[in-house]
């Protein structure tokens, strides 16, 4: 592992933002992006990813990769909340396994879009359908959380809050941020199969502004991963080894199974970074709704405070390292 | 006077199956309960904020209502209180 | 405590010849009374949302401007009601 | 009428993700756009528009094209109104109809911003003066609504509250949108005149942007449109019936209209939607100071949750063909 | 009920010291006082708004806060109002 | 002082939509930009304008004349809050000297903005290390405003709000607005140092789009300038003479510095520029937390009300004919 990608990945704007915010936290600056802009910026983000990785879809058609890619991220995605909530389990309730579980097995788009950032810097080729897995591995995670509970939970839950399949389904697949990431994929899809100039002229706002939007956003973000860190304290130090283990963790399986698939290294690197990163859109909203017994404090700090942050500056130009050394091996 | 968040919908359909006569909605409040602290940053995530939601109503009202919105606060978190209130 | 919404300014107006000491406005109020529904999601339209005002002062500067308020109350709406309050 | 414009129309980036956002209130997904952000995009849109029609109508000079359309334009504005308040006085009150005629007397920009995408995908050319006539249509449907209430109502209207023709005035002219659309139209004629590079460094703000902005806007309006729908069932089936056929019956007229003042099939399609689109931004805002005796809810349910998806959706590729089939007949 | 702006931190120092079972924020206000007047257009500024605290707590309470909050609002301005109020 | 430059710079967009936001205040239009839709574009323009300054200066590398005007400028912004609170104490306590004074010493970004944009309008060249300037003058007027505070205010201050050095430093370098600027300088100077790909990346976001935004926010600064003037009245002539009177002495001061610093004609325009203008973000935000004692609406309303429109229609071509008339004379 050399020291020179994490370097040059640290000194790309968007992670320089994202450090900017971070140091004005810790100065006490003032400095604040006022709700609702923050989620401005994380709307058009899910609009623009969905909507170039629907192109990208059907420009590159179904190939043989696609497939076996998308099969396996969904399965990654249902298998590391059920490794998490058991490592979990050693400390805390089944509400908080299951709900900071769920957060490892979905993804973090911020983080992947950081991951394309560094691809590009690079001038590693990655292909669009990878904007496809991103897509389907927000879900998953969700409902084996909900299941989990489900299942595991004391059966003294209050009776009316009894989860259905239907209400698990509803919040898993229709969660604003899934959605709006979902539905903007098969705009994109649509219109590149029908209407090509759209895409001309949508590629201004969801092209050419989405580097600059991008750095906005991670400003906002190192400014509240920086006040989520402290509250880190109180969860305890098992928590925060966790929030630094699981992914690790979860890359090191991810690059095995990328390895498994023969991805080159620029998809292999996006695999590994879905594998590796934690949601803190989708899954804390669902699980607010559906799991109250967790403490939101907790699979929020880990994810945004700690998870988001090393994953940004220094995990992906190690997942990088892990990618060149361990997928040219001749065999397992 | 009432505090919640997300389960605002819920919270409305108790008061207007009440009939309450009108009620105020002030959203992005943020604050500190005795289980959870909302906090402005997060509001992008979609977690939510907080909403105060203002009424004034008749006493047999509040009595009407009160054993739902009691529900609905223990499980969702946040707090409801009464004032005495004259018209202007 | 006052219920209101565009015509802040001529309450305001109001308010301010009644010589309050002070007044404080929280925009962006959203809810339902006896005739109209306010909802943010119009607020792009230029329709506006309710504004909260909340004023602390002696019984008498409120009977001053009691007819004033409920004038205009009555002919665009909103509510108004008095709470007893010591200051801190 | 093909089936084919309208599916074309339908598969157009704008259209997607209107249909995207009322779907995602359809299936009760927790997307939102929070206040004050679609205001953002409907100051922007406004801004963009008025100024690149400045523009256009400073290259293209007056022509002789130019003052009969936009006097048709006033013209149907004034006329539309009074057939409205007809019709909808078999139902409703004085001040009901009169603030709902308004509405279907002025326009909708966005309508309008969708149908010069609908023409530039279909490569049919059309004139920025037509961006004249959206502006100047804005105002005298107002104008005429206060006046119907200012002549119609009963007598006994509180006395403080009459209007006076300086407030009807002030109402139509100095709106927010009306104002905004208006004054970014003198700034584009102008910088058009005299510093033309002022004009290129405006361009990737308010013309490259411009698609990617709609698409957002179209997004919210899905959401507040389908939001609205089902108020609409309380307004009781004259309303509806009304909100479909009113625009269909404006924009046969004005077919004719156009077909009368010879213009193409571009210009005659802007025309007709113009006049078949109703307003949602500046007659609900000034109906609301002004009568507060109608129910808001009848003119924004109508025109917004009915009437503007209708055009946005099939009423465009209608009126095209409309366009197409009965401007090119040799004599009435 | 409190008004205060950019103090928010200390005033919230101040009632997390005095042991508040909770409380909640409202930012976004703004207001006349004797002293100032906040308006919305300026807080792009960084001049900031207002910001409207509620919490509901015993009488205790209360008098244990009382000379910190006074002395916060003294100096910078706002005010604090006490209402009778019971749970829902 | 001739009248054609100022008439070409009022028909330039930022400049016509600045009057469009105050024409609108004037005609009593509800034309509105709700917060914190104007934070959105000043947290932006800060950004930008800090970013595009760091790669700038990156570029132009510390040329000989680079240190000398840096240090002028911070020379500038140390005695112009002298001379302000020696001529404001005529009328004024320490407090409300002491902190008009410092919002004189400090500057406005988007005046510099607009005289960078007037430059580029009369094809006049100018060096990206201004930017470097604008950023080192914001802090040092807070401190001297501050210090002036200390020292002569009376000894009866509240004890515990005794400043200490390092609150005045804080208030001074931490302020959100002087930090975003000096960080984003700081990022684009490491950008264009190590990644210059991340540069181009940027480009569409701090480059293209600037002007647009510029305009945006100028439409609000004009509704904001014309609702804070007639509060001016309140505040005595005394006030408004200074604040008219103050930008010119000022600027007259800056030239001669200018000439003696040897500076270009666009170097020049911008440093009298930045010695005219004067605050109302960092130092008002300062001065609120810092020295409540003193009336905000007193440096507000000077600032925003009266200083900066000033500047900003008419200002701005006067400074450059003095410019142009001083700076060649062959001696003093
Ligand atoms: N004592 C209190 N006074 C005022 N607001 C409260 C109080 N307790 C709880 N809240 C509000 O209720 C919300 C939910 O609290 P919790 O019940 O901890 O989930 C908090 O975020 C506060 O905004
Ligand atoms: N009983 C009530 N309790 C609280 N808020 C009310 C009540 N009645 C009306 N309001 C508020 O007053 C606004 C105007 O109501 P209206 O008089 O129907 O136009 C509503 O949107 C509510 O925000
Ligand atoms: N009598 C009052 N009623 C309601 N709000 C007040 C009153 N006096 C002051 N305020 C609020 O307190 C803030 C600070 O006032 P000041 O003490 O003048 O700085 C004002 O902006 C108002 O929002
Ligand atoms: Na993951
Ligand atoms: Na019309
Ligand atoms: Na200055």
């Amino acid at each position: 592992m050399e020291i020179n990608p994490i370097l040059q990945n640290v000194l790309a704007p968007p992670v320089l933002f994202f450090l900017i915010g971070a140091i004005s936290v810790i100065f006490k600056s003032d400095l604040e992006i006022p709700a609702p802009l923050p989620k401005l910026f994380s709307l058009y983000l899910l609009l623009a990813i969905g909507f170039k990785g629907g192109i990208e879809i059907q420009k590159s058609g179904f190939t043989n990769q696609v497939l076996p890619t998308l099969s396996a991220a969904i399965l990654m995605s249902l298998v590391i909340p059920l490794i998490g909530f058991l490592i979990l389990r050693f400390k805390f309730d089944v509400f908080n396994s299951a709900a900071i579980a769920a957060a490892y097995g979905s993804i973090s788009a911020v983080t992947f879009i950081s991951a394309e950032s560094f691809l590009e810097s690079q001038k590693i080729a990655f292909d669009g359908f990878m904007v496809g897995a991103l897509a389907l591995m927000e879900s998953p995670a969700i409902i084996v959380g909900l299941l989990l509970v489900k299942f595991a939970a004391p059966k003294n839950r209050p009776k009316s809050r009894k989860m259905h399949l239907s209400a698990i389904l509803h919040e898993s697949l229709l969660n604003g941020s899934v959605y709006l990431l979902l539905s903007s994929l098969i705009v994109g899809f649509l219109t590149a199969s029908s209407n090509p100039s759209g895409i001309v002229k949508m590629e201004p706002f969801t092209g050419q502004l989405f580097y600059g939007a991008e750095c906005f956003f991670l400003l906002d973000m190192g400014i509240v991963a920086a006040q989520r860190l402290p509250r880190l304290k109180n969860a305890g130090s098992f928590l925060i080894g966790f929030a630094i283990f699981m992914p690790l963790f979860n890359a090191f399986i991810g690059v095995f199974v990328a390895r498994f698939l023969s991805l080159g290294p620029g998809n292999a690197l996006l695999f590994v970074v879905l594998c590796a990163s934690a949601s803190y859109l989708a899954v804390p909203a669902a699980m607010r709704m559906t799991v109250p017994e967790a403490k939101s404090s907790f699979y929020i700090s880990t994810t945004l405070g700690l998870t988001f942050p090393f994953n940004i500056v220094i995990g992906i130009p190690i997942y990088m390292s892990l990618v060149n050394n361990i997928i040219p091996l001749s065999s397992l | 006077m009432i505090f919640s968040e997300r389960e605002l919908d819920a919270i409305i359909k108790t008061l207007e199956k009440a009939n309450v006569p009108g009620y105020t909605v002030m959203k992005h409040a943020t604050g500190r309960g005795p289980e959870r602290v909302v906090t402005e940053d997060m509001e992008f995530t979609g977690l939510g904020a907080n909403a105060h939601v203002i009424v004034f109503c008749e006493q047999e009202l509040i009595d009407k209502m009160r054993d739902n919105i009691r529900d609905d606060l223990s499980y969702y978190g946040g707090v409801a209180y009464i004032s005495e209130a004259t018209p202007l």
